[in-house]
């Protein structure tokens, strides 16, 4: 299937050849390389969704009520003849703004705290983990559901919620890289020529611990889209934003006879998750440098 | 009285890029109760020539050609069954590694991983077992004993751990022990003592030993005889006193004196140009040419053979011609 | 006052504390420097010898103040380097560089040669770049790895251990330091380029023509002898010996240092066969909890009731300091 | 005091803190939240009465440090607040939902642990023969999200073939007793099972695989070896030990996502545990319950990393003594 894709795909050109130009695992290089073009092509639909789509999304009536799958209406439609097809392409759109910019708040409350406490140690270490830990320990669902409970159900706050559960992860690896890093004689090198703590941080640990970080932060963008969908699914939505999980949450009511309801919103979430698995995944052992030796 | 015969064993390394030849057509027999030194620097093969012969190999590493053969039986090792082997491998052949840290199972009692072989070996009971353990270790001169057994390796210090390691090598009277820089994790005044334990402990058994070491000093201490390796191929094999009283091949001569004795005056350092060749492409003719001080045009053409020249000596070198 | 002495160290010490348990007593520590004082002088050189956790490592930072002190002070061109400033100790930094053990893990994997060495040249001067380019070009030149175009481009990883060691010998010396640290400076690398690097160091220090003190850090006190006048030898954080090294390998006077010597193997099986080892059993003891009094008496063949409760002072014996009661 | 046991009291005693934060976190969020914090604490309730005697037990009107002192001493006696809407102590509530949500994730991580272990060793003692199929399978299992996993089983085995009950824990209208009772919970128990090992076996199958490989390359393993032991004693005995303890890191770290996985799967099958409480108090807007519900999650969370980490312990002697 990797040999197609390779052949097809217009992205084996530059990029990935400069990405990839050095030697590795036939394995893990194809599954980087699989999940890359399954996360680029859910990006494009979610990019281009208005001009895939036929109707507005959200709009009640577009059709009749549990209309099958047929050639106008691609999915089929809902209990309110809204569009299944449009919907899941907004959804899309949705759970990839909500992986992203939740993420991005936990990338900058993280490296914060990574930073500091793995730099910095001591007491302030010790204070910095103890929190990250409790954090961490804590059900991130559980806690991002009481936040969104108790601040009003709505987009923003999902995102914020979300970003706020996830950092602990991050900051705890950045630490640990950091930890390590550190230790390394070449920053004892770096001291000995006199650098400062700014410059050492940014431009000898920093590009060092990259490889690590990149993908744990992609799968931790994998985790917010699916706290967001789980949390659709429990009913704990912005109902004036298409979301995969509230969809589930619909059908719920309708398994016994709308099969598609279910079907087609999970099924594209799921090629999200497995996308963003693969290239996370396939990073991980891609760019860990004892995976690579062998 | 021979014991190993090993004849034009080629060993080839598969990486993702190349096939790296290890170890190239080498030849090399072990009598009884023989001490041998396989020296060389890192990349020569030293290595897997030894792990080659209980075939402990990486799984990229395959033995292409040549036999080992274990005597007075003629087995050929390379061909034997792996259930076959399994006899040998800590029964006929012991194996000391070189970092008793990694090399010890970190979740197990050192006891246990003692018993453990002398179980599978010996048909004995777990408890026999662990007593004849103990023994070993009291024969290794391990204070407190007992208590040593029941511990971890974690909590064992650098030299305990090895003497962990050399007790499960010698727990079933091996013919041949086989030691892969063995003391090079441990500091000097540990070294000396784990060598001693050592050197007497092969004379007590009869048992014979191929040590393999970068280090000519070790070698001259606990050896008969030495096999120089370079790039993949012995380019000199001798008993120990007349290589170190006039050692023949260039790279033998630049090894000795390349690094400063305590003997020496300061002057003496002999400087080696050049590092070790890449061994997914060897130079050709003479492997050492390129830093050889005294190549010349043949050298680079051809690859000179082993030649014995002289009782127990072989150079592989055109000077000797 | 104009002092000869370019360095000089003063009743050191760096205690690490060693974390317990909720449950431990009271606070331990590793006492990795233990109260060393030395001088060296400009343009000399001097060995530290020592085995695995003797402290000879954490000796060496302190020196450059890569770690802080416990106690204790060092001057370096009469200046006590732990009172600098932050600012201050940065002016300093150029004047004392140290090499390390391991070539390939003191380099910035994620950097090219040309980018490691433009680094330290574009901090500490004001140089243009090409000027700064022409700099690296002769400083790679000067540590053997020509023609140095060549080399530029490369990062750690496509560089021979040698060459590798010789990047960080160009690094260090690249702002023309007065005091050079070595901490094992080849013991990382294959036996027959060893000889290269250390012609190296000392071709180095040839050249400066006194103005550069040395501090070779090794276990092998082979190699201190062929770079080093003098030596320091350091058992668990402790001085034991300090003198000539010549003097020291011929007639060593701690009973330490008489089994560090007698310990190391002679490539030559006559006379090491020949030769008279001294018996010691045992190993270093652990550093959270060494023995009282002399750290060295449970594994001492010369032991006296009084090592075993009282620490030794320094000795004079010619011209030598030894900590040992042999020769109070 | 032998090393194990004062290891376990230091676990404990670091892990006391933990659930302390969790009620602390509570409380910062009940009142960070805007308006009234009593709509939380209370719910939405419509008799005025109710809702002044409740904040009066609350100390609604009192500073907030004192609040802060009422608030910990409720939860730790137990006190969660009332549901109005379902006429009962929220902390009841919970606890008689707790059995049937543990039985769910206990029973799939039994399993999924057991088959996931078994595989994953295998596959990786025989690198090569399944590979493909399994990676792919651990890639798949661990994507599907439990919901949507859960709807796609139901309708499947339950709505299309007809094999198993579309919800609930028992045959409603049948009292059956004793072994006939047990049977019928475990009709009912498998789809629910079902949907939630499939994730947790992917998962496990995956480390442990990827665990006894990188145990395989290990220095001790080639010991192993040449002291000519069997390649099933190297393998079983050697690697799989030492590779037990990050697979025991992992299913513990797991247990979070199981119980969340059991909340959402809950809500499909109609499982009588917390996730229906859960799901249905969200739908009535019944906040005391949700915060219960959170409080008991976390602990029960808290409770199986402690217990990890004990295991940790007991696995690998160089923790213990540390």
């Amino acid at each position: 299937m990797n040999k197609i894709i390779g052949k097809n795909s217009l992205l084996k050109s530059n990029f990935l050849q400069l990405l990839f130009k050095k030697i590795t695992p036939a394995k893990a290089n194809s599954r980087v390389f699989t999940g890359l073009v399954v996360v680029l092509a859910i990006t494009m639909m979610a990019i281009t969704a208005p001009l895939i789509t036929w109707y507005p999304p959200l709009k009640t009536l577009v059709g009749e009520p549990f209309t099958t799958p047929n050639n106008y209406y691609l999915f089929g439609t809902d209990d309110l003849g809204r569009d299944i097809y449009t919907n899941v392409v907004y959804g899309i759109r949705t759970s990839l703004i909500v992986g992203l910019s939740s993420v991005l708040i936990a990338v900058i409350i993280g490296t914060l705290i990574g930073v500091l406490a793995g730099y910095y140690r001591g007491l302030l270490e010790d204070f910095l983990m103890r929190i990250t830990d409790m954090t961490l320990i804590l059900p991130q669902f559980l806690l991002a559901l009481i936040i969104v409970a108790i601040f009003g159900q709505n987009f923003q706050n999902i995102i914020i919620a979300i970003g706020i559960v996830s950092w602990p992860g991050i900051a705890r690896m950045i630490r640990a890289e950091f930890l390590s890093i550190r230790e390394r004689p070449f920053i004892e090198a770096a001291k000995a020529i006199g650098l400062s703590d700014i410059k050492i941080i940014f431009s000898e640990i920093l590009p060092n611990a990259m490889p690590s970080v990149i993908p744990y932060v992609i799968l931790q963008i994998n985790a917010a889209i699916l706290i967001e969908a789980g949390l659709g699914f429990l009913g704990i939505a912005d109902p004036n934003v298409p979301s995969l999980g509230l969809m589930l949450n619909t059908a719920q009511q309708y398994l016994m006879n709308a099969w598609w309801m279910a079907v087609f919103p999970g099924l594209m979430l799921s090629i999200i998750v497995i996308g963003l698995n693969l290239l996370g995944d396939g990073l991980v052992e891609y760019l860990n440098p004892r995976l690579r030796k062998r | 009285m021979k014991l190993l015969e090993i004849s034009n064993l080629v060993v080839y390394y598969s990486t993702l890029q190349s096939l790296v030849k290890a170890v190239d057509n080498i030849s090399l027999e072990v009598n009884r109760g023989e001490a041998v030194a396989i020296v060389g620097e890192s990349g020569s093969g030293k290595t897997t020539l030894a792990l080659s012969i209980p075939r402990l190999l990486p799984d990229n590493a395959r033995i292409l050609s040549g036999s080992i053969q274990l005597h007075p039986e003629k087995i050929d090792l390379t061909k034997l069954s792996e259930k076959e082997l399994r006899k040998i491998r800590g029964g006929r052949i012991g194996m000391i590694f070189q970092d008793p840290m990694t090399y010890l199972n970190p979740v197990m009692k050192v006891g246990d991983q003692i018993a453990e072989s002398i179980v599978h070996h010996q048909n004995c009971s777990l408890k026999e077992a662990r007593k004849k353990s103990i023994e070993l270790l009291e024969k290794l001169k391990v204070p407190d004993a007992d208590n040593v057994a029941s511990r971890y390796p974690h909590q064992l210090s650098g030299g305990m751990k090895q003497r962990v390691m050399i007790s499960i090598a010698i727990s079933c009277n091996p013919e041949l022990l086989i030691a892969d820089e063995p003391t090079t994790a441990l500091d000097v005044t540990v070294q000396a003592e784990v060598l001693e334990l050592l050197k007497n402990l092969i004379r007590e058994l009869k048992t014979a030993l191929i040590l393999v070491t970068h280090d000519l000093g070790i070698v001259a201490e606990t050896c008969d005889r030495v096999a120089i390796m370079y790039a993949g191929k012995i380019v000199e094999l001798a008993d120990i006193y007349s290589l170190y009283k006039d050692p023949k091949h260039p790279y033998t001569i630049g090894l000795l004196n390349a690094v400063p004795t305590i003997k020496e005056s300061q002057s003496r350092i002999h400087i080696m140009t050049g590092s070790i060749p890449d061994l997914t492409n060897p130079p050709p003719g003479c492997r050492f040419h390129p830093r050889c001080p005294y190549m010349f045009e043949k050298c680079m053409r051809e690859e000179p053979p082993l030649i014995n020249f002289n009782k127990n000596r072989y150079v592989a070198c055109w000077l000797m011609e | 006052m104009e002092s000869h002495f370019s360095l000089k160290v003063i009743n050191l010490k760096k205690y690490f504390p060693v974390s317990r348990g909720f449950f431990a007593g009271p606070q331990k520590y590793v006492k990795a420097v233990d109260n060393i004082s030395f001088v060296v002088e400009k343009g000399g050189t001097l060995g530290i010898v020592g085995e695995s956790g003797s402290g000879k490592t954490t000796l060496a930072r302190l020196v450059l103040r890569l770690i802080e002190p416990t106690s204790g002070s060092v001057y370096f061109d009469n200046k006590n380097i732990f009172e600098l400033n932050k600012h201050e100790l940065r002016r300093l930094r150029p004047q004392m560089q140290m090499i390390f053990q391991d070539p390939m893990a003191s380099l910035n994997p994620r950097k090219k040669v040309k980018q490691i060495l433009a680094q330290v040249l574009k901090l500490h001067t004001s140089l243009s770049s090409e000027e700064i380019h022409e700099r690296i070009l002769s400083l790679l030149e000067k540590v053997g790895l020509s023609p140095p175009e060549l080399f530029l481009e490369r990062y750690p990883h496509e560089l021979s251990g040698g060459q590798r060691q010789r990047v960080c010998i160009s690094r260090a010396i690249a702002l023309n330091p007065r005091l050079l640290i070595a901490d094992e400076p080849v013991s990382a690398l294959d036996v027959s380029v060893r000889g290269q690097i250390i012609k190296l160091l000392l071709d180095i220090y040839n050249e400066s023509r006194g103005d550069m003190t040395y501090i070779v850090i090794s276990h092998d006190i082979a190699l201190i002898k062929s770079m080093c006048k003098n030596t320091l030898v350091m058992y668990l954080g402790r001085m034991v010996e300090l003198g000539e090294t010549d003097r020291i390998i011929e007639s060593p006077l701690h009973p330490y240092t008489k089994v560090l010597i007698s310990a190391i193997p002679i490539p030559d099986p006559e006379s090491a066969r020949e030769r008279k080892r001294i018996p010691i059993t045992g190993e270093p003891p652990s550093l959270i909890d060494p023995p009282p009094g002399c750290h060295f008496h449970p594994r001492c063949p010369y032991v006296m009731d009084k090592c075993r409760t009282e620490t030794p002072s320094y000795f004079q014996v010619d011209d030598r300091l030894v900590s040992c009661f042999l020769y109070e | 005091m032998s090393p194990l046991i004062s290891f376990i009291i230091k676990k404990l005693v670091q892990y006391i803190p933990m659930m302390f934060a969790v009620i602390i976190i509570t409380f910062i969020l009940v009142n960070m939240a805007p308006g009234d914090p009593t709509f939380i604490l209370v719910g939405e309730v419509g008799d005025e009465e109710f809702v002044r005697a409740a904040r009066a037990r609350l100390g609604l009107d009192k500073p907030l440090h004192e609040r802060f002192l009422i608030y910990v001493s409720n939860v730790l006696k137990g006190d969660l607040g009332y549901s109005y809407l379902r006429s009962e102590p929220v902390a009841k509530l919970i606890i008689d939902r707790i059995p049937a949500t543990l039985l769910l994730v206990l029973t799939a991580m039994f399993f999924s642990a057991l088959v996931g272990i078994i595989i994953g060793t295998i596959a990786a003692a025989k690198r090569g023969v399944l590979d493909i199929s399994l990676s792919t399978f651990s890639l798949v299992g661990i994507s599907i999200p439990y919901f949507w996993l859960g709807q796609i089983i139901l309708v499947i085995f339950a709505v299309k073939l007809g094999l198993f009950p579309l919800g609930g824990m028992v045959t409603v209208g049948r009292n059956y007793q004793g072994i006939d009772h047990i049977l019928d919970v475990i009709y009912h128990l498998v789809l629910p099972v079902m949907t939630l090992a499939i994730f947790n076996l992917a998962y496990t199958t995956k480390i442990t695989r990827g665990s006894v490989l990188e145990a395989l390359t290990q220095d001790y393993i080639v010991t192993a070896r040449s002291k000519g032991l069997p390649e099933s004693k190297v393998i079983f005995k050697h690697a799989l030990r030492n590779a037990l303890i990050p697979v025991v890191t992992y299913t513990g770290f797991n247990t979070g996502v199981l119980l969340i996985g059991a909340i959402l799967t809950e809500t499909i099958f109609a499982w009588p545990g917390m996730g229906s409480l859960l799901y249905d108090s969200i739908r009535l807007r019944d906040y005391p319950v949700i915060l219960g519900v959170f409080i008991y999650g976390s602990i029960i969370i808290i409770i199986a990393n402690l217990i990890v980490d004990i295991l940790y312990g007991l696995l690998d002697p160089r923790i213990r003594v540390r």
